[in-house]
């Protein structure tokens, strides 16, 4: 649990073949990690526009992880590839508008590994937490 | 001053216009002052002898009007293409913007471009700029002696790093020498990168802040093309006329880089023609240099029909998670 | 043709025939080599670990030179080429090393790894052509049976040195028939003659050199030809019933150069 | 404005104990488009989904919010109970608030403000939500076999005796592939031809099977129960259905030198020729290389000894296009070449063979009629020496060779060993292995015996360098056992070379868009739940196109693959999934970026006619989903700068009113 | 140093990645002195993989290595087992004292015809 107590609010991306299922696989073996987490269901990871990672930022979201199938495993054979570029590119983007590198995170997650889908969230929250609110790239207007 | 005159292009026009090889003539007329030099397309020699203008100002790149001209004119169509304005021409054709057949394109020699905002900034109310061997002659309102400014003292941002290659994919070239490559284009993200990102932050946060949303660096951006772009369309989810905040001037930019990423030929239109003297070809060229890095070295344009790197993988790709500590090595 | 040369210590010295003739058989192909001038000693072998810096040096001022005059570099002595083109390698593909030897050496001209780094026998093949010699060819060699002995250095670590099919080379043999002699085949041309284990140990390269000369002399050769002075001294010291010589002293004869004055 | 109608699950008390699930309801009463909102025990019950189903008719909902478990879970059923009431199935939505809620969370406060929250998203995105339908493709019904190995006769004969018709594309003169080489079989040793040939009858008789052989697939299009394969039929200047393979054109050829493929150019053919005995189709073929009549012009005593008339020296190739609804892949294997390892000395003697060679050097109608001799001086072997994993297990940066296991040499040495030493007990056999990898059925048994009773001598080492010095190998090689450098004077080196795919799949594959690894092996739809089929809907694999497989392995697998292909062309209908890209022509670019990332080549560009405002006529390139192909990624959606293509059932928008609620 | 420590030295110095090693013995069998060496390559790499490492730095194997490449290029794991001999050696007699050779063993090994190439390479690989 975060140090300065910052509840934030994290947006997950999980494809619905592998991350989607290893989140699912996380609540059957009732591993818990915070409710900050909430997840998006898409059908693979390269389903995700970077319009909607910013839109998250903008609506007050503190931190966006995306999970996909482990490159290689792809349910669609090449999406999570096309994945790992667009990201890299995009979080390389944001760090260089000097947005927090630790608030964007891709992760691989098969359908089997529930333990390391609760491992990251636990992680991931507890990094986005420690950074606190996110003021760089918020939009003011969508705050409470 | 340009090596090549412009009546060597506009006789070259002429003569194919005159002989029906083409039907119009895509170039460069005077605007409003002697440093707003604008595309221009002609039907005739008549024309072209009246107005073309071919000099230090004809920054332009043609190469997008052709998109919109062989669409709906019916006849061939002449272009002149400067050496990076081909690579425009060739990402375009990649990508099926333009019908090839209806194009004619002759290379033009380019011995370097002047920047009007670099003249400006030293002199008001300019009444003429003659351009001399060495540089320009600026008249203004308020002084009978013209001021002088060298050459390199207004060379065009994307000048400074002239790509400096041949031209490509060209039905003729114009005989001539090509200006020559200098500074490393990628010294100002470099030096960006190794900013902390509190002063990356404020850096572009004064940047950005000053964009007016013209959408100015869109409608002159080579690779800006789409039918309906996505900040106009009601159901993108990110559609948005003007900017209200911080946050919508950065959403419009990142975007738009990122749409332009892999395909964009670092033309450099953008910062160009930004009122706001936005460095906006530093976002750009932070992508490029990424993917170079990254993916290895990829020039948009340069080969047309290539793959362009965000339609492509490997499966050996970096992981975004290894990004950051990859390129610190690299920059340490 | 101009290139720049790095004899070696060697050639100045034990093996003043390799140099020679090397030297004779370039003027008679109208190939220019120009000494490098205050050239250093490789050091023999190179020395693999990523730590070793200061012995590599020596080797890079040698590249620095030949990237600077934009010819490729030459060398003639096995060890050296091998010493030199590790290196080469090294400094283009370890960032560490290559900062480090950029600033050991503190030179005006920062050496860029750009030089092309070619074995003599690699000059004839690839910047001459063997059809090309075989055509200046005055007196062939007709009858003499040519065992070619490659040995270790030329052609191994084969991911740096590329110079042939580690395993089955093909480049001496297709220089000794351009000179009008037959190549004889034997298993052992490219396995070790023991090197500077003599040094260490008479008894090892007496059986590694032994087990070369065998096999050479069972293939039906009357001259084993290398291109590497360590590899002939340990091949007579050893009681080689075939005489050992080096393949520019062959070049030379049958280019006509032998006996032709030195300058 | 959509009728919502949200219906919360306790599911017991695996949501109800951390989750207030009337406070769920309640609070989802307020969410725009929610007309009615209610909780029950079990949604998933009979009774609970006649709660859905009753609300359905009674508030005249037009979109469902289930706040259950899984969508894994579920999702169908529900859609299902929605379709029963008269909605379009794609209209519920489901929020998964047991394994990504109640589950993981500990206290009823914080279980209970998440549950709202992704109910909110749900009631979001299904306000966004359109009727989708599931939309139907005609299934052709007959099959492709690429490759006339033992895999693609196998698949070719259980789908004809199915009652489809099959056609088996190969690009030899005859079927047969890489099996009728061999000479035995392990672990059992009957003969290859024996239980090969019979099959190869079978399928030149089978009535549902047409095999176009010197043949090479030129072409593909369309999709899963619809593609359209372009064949080109090599010119064989022999006339298939008059010659009757009698072979005396082949005796007559003057042209004696040509290196026979069969026996792996260790004799010789002539330039017309019937690569074997049992070759089917037992046709002639004139190759066109060697041929001094085609060549020059002069010759021609085959076309004047043939009685049949049947040599025709004006041939042309022929395009044969032809409509299949299912395409299997059986390329097959071919052993990798031996150049990069001649520390072996392959290249250098004649003695150094490969282990294919000495197949043909055994079998009885091979180039010494069975006659295990040296290939230099046809002088018996006294010993031999088998080297294992040749360009097998090799590092990936190690420039030769492949990284994998090629799973079969184990076993065939062996098998050569025991023959040798069976056949010839004066014959020293020695096997330099790194392991004996030997699972299968009755695999290592067979192994035993060969040390065990035939004595053959298993080194655990490798070799390092072969001399050929005289008319003996010098072989040095270690015994990692005895710690010893061993120095073996052989007759013979046999190389158990790695095994690679043939040539032809990179192409094929890339006309098939189906997905290879980086060795160029298809990839499986899922190396376990899938073995058979490719990503691609419609495209099947067998045999060692996908990987290095045995006979045994092979011909379960080519079965299988057969009942998949079955399986298909059964249906007369394909229904295919609604949730597809679609492409809106007004923003549409044409720029092909969607197409190239597109890994099933469901799009396809066509010039299309737009009416201008001023009336003119436009004519723009623009993209096309095939939706029978599309299988829904969305890889194209974000490849698309524009913003035409989106996803069906996951639009833009609805998943950015997802964000939107999430963060609200 | 314990031997954890020399162990990654010698990784470090010789950029060789032991656990590549599949044991299969082929630059023992291609390596030309293999007779004289008490220690075989594939034992040095499987002895550097383990940590055995003060057993193989006292061993006169260390010296019997001919740098022939033979090992680099035959292994098919590019596991490269002369670079860890190397690397060993070097760990030997960059210590204080511990030259395998001084230029006082010299003039006794030396003869009229031995050239220079010998000596200096000697020096390298005996000497520090």
């Amino acid at each position: 649990m975060p140090v300065n107590g910052y509840k934030p609010l994290i947006v997950a991306f999980c494809c619905n073949w592998c991350s989607y299922a290893g989140a699912d696989l996380a609540g059957n073996n009732r591993l818990n990690y915070p409710a900050d987490v909430k997840i998006i269901r898409v059908p693979c990871s390269c389903r995700v526009n970077p319009m909607f990672v910013l839109r998250a930022f903008q609506r007050g979201a503190d931190g966006v992880i995306i999970c996909g199938c482990h490159p290689g495993d792809c349910h669609y054979t090449s999406g999570n590839y096309f994945t790992r570029r667009r990201m890299a590119l995009l979080f390389s983007m944001l760090d260089y508008l000097g947005i927090e590198r630790e608030r964007t995170r891709v992760e691989w997650v098969s359908a089997a590994e529930g333990a390391k889908f609760a491992a990251t969230m636990n992680d991931f929250a507890e990094t986005v937490a420690s950074l606190g609110e996110n003021k760089r790239l918020e939009d003011l207007r969508c705050k409470k | 001053m340009q090596k090549v005159t412009a009546k060597t292009l506009s006789g070259k026009a002429a003569s194919l216009l005159n002989a029906g090889e083409v039907k119009y003539v895509l170039g460069w007329k005077k605007g409003e002052f002697d440093y707003d030099i604008t595309p221009a397309l002609f039907e005739s020699a008549e024309e072209l002898e009246k107005d073309f203008v071919w000099n230090d100002f004809s920054c332009a790149n043609l190469s997008k009007y052709l998109i919109k001209y062989t669409r709906s004119l019916s006849g061939k169509i002449l272009v002149f293409l400067k050496p990076c304005d081909t690579f425009s021409f060739n990402q375009l054709l990649t990508e099926h913007r333009i019908d090839r057949q209806k194009v004619y394109a002759v290379g033009v020699p380019c011995s370097g471009m002047a920047d009007e905002k670099k003249i400006r900034e030293n002199a008001d109310g300019i009444t003429a700029i003659s351009e001399t061997e060495e540089g320009y002659l600026v008249h203004t309102l308020y002084s009978d002696a013209p001021a002088f400014i060298s050459k390199e003292e207004a060379l065009l941002e994307k000048c400074l790093s002239c790509k400096g290659w041949a031209h490509i994919a060209l039905d003729e070239q114009i005989e001539g020498e090509v200006f020559a490559p200098s500074a490393d284009r990628f010294d100002q993200v470099k030096a960006l990168e190794n900013m902390t990102p509190d002063e990356r932050y404020h850096f572009w946060q004064n940047e950005l802040s000053r964009c007016i949303r013209c959408n100015a660096c869109r409608d002159v951006c080579p690779a800006c093309t789409c039918e309906k772009c996505v900040f106009d369309n009601p159901n993108s989810g990110v559609e948005n006329k003007a900017a209200a905040n911080s946050f919508e001037e950065k959403m419009f930019h990142i975007i738009r880089a990122f749409h332009v990423a892999g395909r964009c030929t670092d033309c450099g239109e953008c910062s160009r023609v930004c009122p706001q003297k936005i460095p906006l070809h530093l976002l750009n060229r932070k992508f490029i240099n990424d993917i170079d890095s990254f993916y290895g070295e990829y020039q948009a344009g340069l080969d047309e029909g290539s793959r362009a790197p965000l339609v492509d993988y490997d499966t050996g790709d970096l992981e975004p998670s290894q990004v950051f500590d990859w390129r610190d090595g690299q920059n340490a | 043709m101009k290139v720049r040369y790095f004899p070696g210590c060697t050639l100045k010295n034990k093996a003043q025939d390799l140099d020679l003739f090397a030297r004779k058989s370039a003027l008679a192909l109208g190939i220019e080599m120009e000494e490098i001038p205050m050239w250093q000693c490789c050091g023999g072998v190179f020395v693999s670990a990523n730590d070793e810096v200061a012995t590599k040096l020596s080797s890079i001022r040698a590249l620095s030179d030949a990237e600077e005059h934009h010819s490729p570099l030459v060398t003639v002595c096995s060890a050296c080429h091998n010493v030199i083109k590790q290196t080469n390698h090294q400094f283009n593909t370890d960032s560490a090393f290559r900062q480090k030897a950029v600033n050991y050496l503190a030179s005006d001209t920062v050496y860029q790894g750009g030089a092309e780094i070619y074995h003599y026998l690699e000059m004839l093949r690839d910047l001459v052509g063997f059809d090309e010699i075989k055509k200046k060819v005055v007196k062939p060699l007709t009858g003499r049976k040519i065992a070619v002995y490659y040995g270790c250095l030329l052609l191994r670590p084969n991911s740096v040195m590329k110079m042939d099919d580690p395993e089955n080379p093909q480049i001496f043999e297709s220089l000794i028939r351009a000179l009008g002699a037959e190549s004889v085949y034997y298993p052992m041309r490219n396995e070790c003659c023991g090197g500077y284990i003599a040094l260490e140990s008479k008894e090892l390269a007496e059986k590694k050199s032994r087990s070369v000369y065998e096999s050479a002399k069972s293939a039906g050769a009357d001259t084993i030809v290398t291109a590497c002075p360590l590899c002939r001294y340990n091949l007579l010291k050893n009681n080689s019933p075939l005489p050992v010589v080096y393949f520019t002293e062959l070049l030379a004869e049958a280019l006509g150069a032998k006996e032709d004055s030195n300058e | 404005m959509q009728r919502i109608g949200v219906f919360v699950c306790w599911c017991g008390s695996n949501i109800a104990g951390t989750v207030d699930v009337h406070a769920v309801a309640e609070a989802l009463k307020t969410e725009p488009g929610v007309v009615f909102s209610t909780d029950y025990q079990y949604m998933c019950s009979q009774a609970g989904q006649n709660i859905i189903k009753d609300a359905i008719r009674d508030y005249r909902l037009t979109g469902v919010v289930v706040c259950s478990c899984s969508p894994r879970m579920h999702e169908v059923t529900f859609r299902k109970t929605a379709s029963q009431a008269g909605l379009n199935p794609y209209m519920v939505e489901i929020a998964n608030i047991r394994e990504q809620c109640s589950w993981v969370h500990k206290d009823v406060p914080t279980g209970t403000e998440k549950a709202i929250i992704l109910g909110r998203a749900a009631v979001a995105k299904v306000n966004l939500n359109a009727p989708l339908t599931p939309g139907e493709s005609l299934v052709i019904k007959r099959a492709l076999v690429i490759g006339g190995g033992i895999a693609g006769i196998q698949t070719a004969l259980d789908i004809a005796d199915a009652g489809f018709p099959v056609d088996i594309v190969e690009k030899q003169p005859t079927i047969g592939g890489k099996m009728a080489q061999l000479d035995k079989t392990f672990p059992t040793l009957d003969c290859a031809a024996c239980i090969l040939t019979p099959k190869m009858v079978d399928a030149a008789q089978n009535e549902n099977i047409r095999i176009l052989s010197y043949s090479e697939v030129e072409k593909v299009g369309g999709f899963v129960g619809n593609f359209e394969v372009t064949i080109r039929k090599k010119a064989r200047y022999v006339k298939e259905d008059i010659c009757t393979g009698c072979g005396a054109c082949v005796e007559k050829c003057p042209m004696k030198k040509v290196p026979n493929e069969f026996n792996l150019g260790m004799d010789n053919r002539r330039a017309v020729y019937i690569p074997f005995a049992q070759a089917v189709p037992k046709v002639a073929t004139i190759d066109p290389n060697y041929c001094n009549m085609l060549k020059n012009g002069k010759c021609g005593l085959c076309a004047r000894v043939c009685t049949a008339g049947a040599i025709d020296y004006t041939q042309k190739d022929e395009l044969i296009t032809e409509k299949y609804g299912a395409i299997v892949v059986a390329t097959g294997y071919n052993p990798i070449s031996l150049d990069k390892f001649d520390e072996f000395a392959y290249n250098q003697s004649k003695d150094v063979i490969s282990s294919l060679e000495f197949e043909r050097l055994t079998n009885a109608a091979g180039p010494t009629a069975g006659k295990l001799v040296r290939p230099s001086d046809g002088k018996h072997p006294h010993t031999i020496v088998f080297v294992q994993c040749v360009g097998s297990r090799c590092d990936a940066c190690a420039e030769k060779g492949k990284e994998y296991c090629s799973k079969i040499c184990c076993m065939y040495t062996a098998k050569h060993a025991m023959l040798t030493r069976d056949k010839y007990p004066d014959t020293e056999v020695y096997v330099f292995y790194i392991d004996v990898r030997t699972p299968g059925k009755n695999f290592d048994e067979f192994y035993r015996r060969a040390v065990e009773e035939y004595g053959v001598h298993y080194v655990k080492g490798m070799v390092g360098k072969v001399s050929p010095e005289g008319d003996t190998l010098k072989v040095q090689a270690s015994d990692l056992i005895s710690g010893k450098q061993l120095h073996i004077d052989a007759d013979l080196v046999v190389l158990a070379a790695a095994i690679e795919p043939d040539a032809s799949a990179r192409p094929l594959a890339t006309m098939l868009t189906a997905s290879m690894d980086t060795n160029d092996f298809f990839t499986e739809a899922h190396p376990k739940l899938r073995p058979v089929e490719s990503p691609t809907a419609g495209v099947f694999l067998s045999g060692a196109c996908q990987g290095p497989k045995d006979i045994p392995e092979t011909v379960s697998q080519a079965g299988a693959a057969a009942s998949k292909v079955i399986g298909l062309l059964v249906k007369d209908k394909l229904t295919t999934n609604p949730c597809v890209a679609q492409s809106n022509e007004l923003m549409c670019n044409g720029c092909s970026s969607c197409e190239l990332v597109c890994p099933y080549g469901a799009i396809t560009y066509i010039d299309k006619e737009f009416r201008m405002p001023d009336r003119s006529i436009q004519i723009r390139r623009v993209a096309q989903v095939n939706p029978a192909v599309c299988q829904g990624c969305g890889a194209c959606t974000v490849a698309c700068p524009s913003g035409a293509m989106d996803l069906n059932g996951f639009k833009s928008e609805q998943i950015i009113a997802e964000v939107d609620a999430i963060c609200r | 140093m314990n031997n954890r420590q020399k162990q990654e030295e010698i990784l470090r110095i010789s950029g060789v990645n032991a656990r590549k090693c599949m044991k299969c013995g082929k630059c023992s069998a291609t390596c030309p002195a293999y007779d004289e060496m008490e220690y075989h390559p594939h034992e040095f790499v499987y002895m550097v993989e383990t940590g055995d490492i003060d057993r193989l730095m006292a061993s006169q194997s260390l010296y019997k290595c001919l740098s022939c490449f033979a090992c680099v290029d035959r292994c098919p794991r590019g596991v490269q087992p002369f670079k860890l001999i190397e690397a060993v050696r070097l760990m030997n007699i960059r210590k204080q004292g511990n030259n395998h050779m001084t230029a006082n063993d010299i003039p006794s090994i030396l003869d009229d015809d031995m050239p220079q190439q010998a000596i200096v390479s000697a020096f390298r690989k005996y000497t520090k």
